[in-house]
């Protein structure tokens, strides 16, 4: 049966996987709309109160055990209970998921306070990614959302974020007429994807950028994020 | 088990959780009730400079901050009691202008941080994959009869080598190499079970034989597919089948096919 | 529901879990005898032909894929990687295609070489097959290429090899008389295909068929490594 088949894919995976994907898989003895049949009779049927759950994010489907179960799976499996993100690292992320693609000096010119920090953790909790660089000077990174953000906060496309479509109008509208120096719109910009590595660790990657970004951008900042380190992790 | 995140959030984040100069002067306003347009005909600026000249320096880097936004709102304070200069351009943004639009940016973000705080999910739980990342198959491609045709033509050729020999003379080069040591210990040790290092050796071998199998049980070792122990000092080693470590499959394929290297 | 739960620890755990682990994680709100039968439960709704079954050893339980969607699993979800085959596995190949049947000590007496692996990975590729058995002392098996090798070499049957009689003609000069204690010529062999298993992965059933044949022959091989020192290939 082609939802036994999806079942144990999704199962095998343990990574999110897009209808696509399985579609290219099956495509030789299944039809989209069966698959697609399959994938709603699945989600269906992992819902409600079971252990199990299907998610759905970005057109990828995953299975989790059901957040209202956590706490007592990570009382018997783990050593500590995940604790809420910080109040500044939900504000940049929530800064982030608005106006992504967004810039580490964009992030920095609207928060008025150097974010390296801030943007380390993120990329290392996997909520954020490198998605391009920016066309313009020092082709600086452009950050987004991760699906591990979406997954985080149980939505299945940024545009279920709360309040999206009068927040992005009002951001186009009013909030980037400040920014002198974006010249284009963010949802319009033009990304260079090339040369960011893809294939590679990406928040890692990034990190390692943003070492090079700082060089290079030093002579434009003031004077007292000037040289301005890496702050350590503990 | 995989938690929601390779990286568990079980970090102290803490540690750089003080709020941003702009987001304890919004704080300022809330609690004033003030509208950020209202700002400088209030009482906001002398708060924030108050509250700036009495914070405790920490870290200069974030003191400086604060003091930019105190001197940005000090003169923006003046500038808005002056009178306004006549021409401004159509398309520039007066600086308070942009000051505010900017304030009331941030602000909105803060609110969206309260909403999805709310929907924030803690202690998502998913499962490992079945296949590492380091797990393949291979496929083989390329099929050339010009390089089958080459491969058999060389062996004929050593065959023929060998026939015109008349007496068999010791070969003096290395037998085998550590490589194919290494699987050929390997298929003895499955098919076995137990090998004694010791059998391993014909009688006319040489000292690089014993290095290259000492160096192939090296390997199989730290692969785990066996266990070696020695039976007493200078006695045989006894290397056993350790089934359940055994994953070298696919690393032999490898080595074996990375030998296409040197044939062209 | 104590089912749900139970199905979210064990999806989360990922290896086993016993019953008594979960009694103990669960003691204060459940007792023994309602945990073990939402164990019972569940083993029942994860059973049949679905792709996530609930499996018990040593009184522990566990999720696993459905082994009978194995192959269609790791087709999809299995990386792979492009290699060209190595000059071993190339030489092999020509043996067998010209000299087939062949058994494998007759491979390994031209090779001068342990030829276990080399046969194993051709078989895997499917590029050649155990076609019968030698009607000899020890019946070992006789490879000869598949219909694979033929379609990914492009030839519609092996007297399509370039200078097949040429390279035949040197063969039986050459490598008979090499070859003292070949009896009859290959062309001419009787083949024994009744006890193959024909209808089973060929391919398994050889390999599994090397370890036997090899203990068989062990009594008669001085050493495990006999015939080792003819000559390299190289």
């Amino acid at each position: 049966m082609l939802t036994d088949i999806i079942e144990a894919l999704l199962f095998a995976s343990g990574k999110g996987m897009s209808s696509s994907e399985m579609y290219e898989g099956l495509k030789h003895s299944y039809t989209k709309l069966e698959i697609e049949k399959a994938m709603r009779e699945l989600k269906e049927s992992y819902s409600g109160g079971r252990g199990i759950i299907l998610i759905e994010f970005n057109d990828s489907y995953q299975f989790q055990t059901n957040p209202d179960y956590g706490g007592i799976i990570s009382d018997m499996l783990m050593k500590t209970k995940e604790r809420e993100l910080s109040k500044t690292l939900l504000q940049v992320l929530a800064i982030i998921a608005y106006k992504s693609p967004i810039t580490k000096q964009e992030i920095e010119e609207l928060r008025g306070t150097n974010s390296d920090y801030v943007i380390q953790m993120l990329l290392k909790f996997n909520l954020i990614e490198a998605i391009g660089r920016k066309e313009t000077l020092g082709h600086p990174i452009l950050y987004a959302t991760s699906e591990e953000f979406l997954k985080k906060f149980g939505l299945t496309s940024l545009s279920e974020l709360p309040d999206y479509e009068e927040l992005l109008y009002k951001i186009k509208n009013n909030f980037d007429k400040y920014f002198q120096k974006s010249d284009e719109l963010y949802r319009n910009r033009v990304i260079d994807t090339e040369d960011t590595n893809q294939d590679n660790d990406r928040a890692e990657a990034a990190a390692a950028d943003i070492d090079c970004e700082e060089t290079q951008e030093d002579d434009d900042m003031p004077d007292f994020l000037l040289g301005e380190d890496v702050i350590e992790v503990d | 088990m995989s938690f929601g995140n390779e990286e568990s959030f079980d970090v102290n984040c803490d540690v750089f959780d003080d709020p941003v100069p702009i987001e304890v002067l919004l704080e300022m306003c809330r609690k004033g009730k003030v509208d950020i347009r209202d700002i400088f005909v209030s009482d906001i600026t002398d708060q924030y400079i108050k509250y700036v000249s009495e914070l405790e320096v920490k870290d200069y880097d974030n003191i400086s901050s604060f003091i930019l936004l105190a001197s940005t709102l000090l003169e923006l304070k003046s500038n808005s009691l002056l009178p306004k200069p006549v021409e401004v351009d159509e398309n520039e943004l007066s600086d308070q202008e942009r000051f505010f639009l900017k304030m009331e940016e941030y602000k909105l973000y803060m609110e969206q941080t309260d909403k999805l705080r709310n929907r924030e999910i803690l202690n998502r739980f998913y499962r490992e994959p079945v296949f590492a990342e380091d797990e393949y198959r291979i496929i083989i491609k390329n099929f050339d009869i010009d390089k089958l045709i080459t491969a058999f033509s060389s062996l004929l050729e050593k065959a023929e080598f060998e026939e015109k020999q008349e007496e068999p003379k010791k070969i003096a080069k290395e037998r085998f190499t550590v490589a194919e040591r290494i699987i050929e210990l390997i298929e003895a040790i499955r098919a076995f079970k137990v090998v004694n290092f010791f059998s391993l050796f014909e009688k006319d071998y040489t000292k690089l034989e014993i290095i290259n199998t000492f160096l192939a049980l090296l390997e199989i070792l730290k692969q785990q597919v066996a266990a070696a122990e020695q039976n007493g000092f200078c006695g045989d080693i006894t290397i056993r089948y350790t089934p359940l470590t055994d994953n070298f499959d696919t690393k032999a394929e490898e080595d074996l096919l990375v030998d296409a290297n040197g044939y062209h």
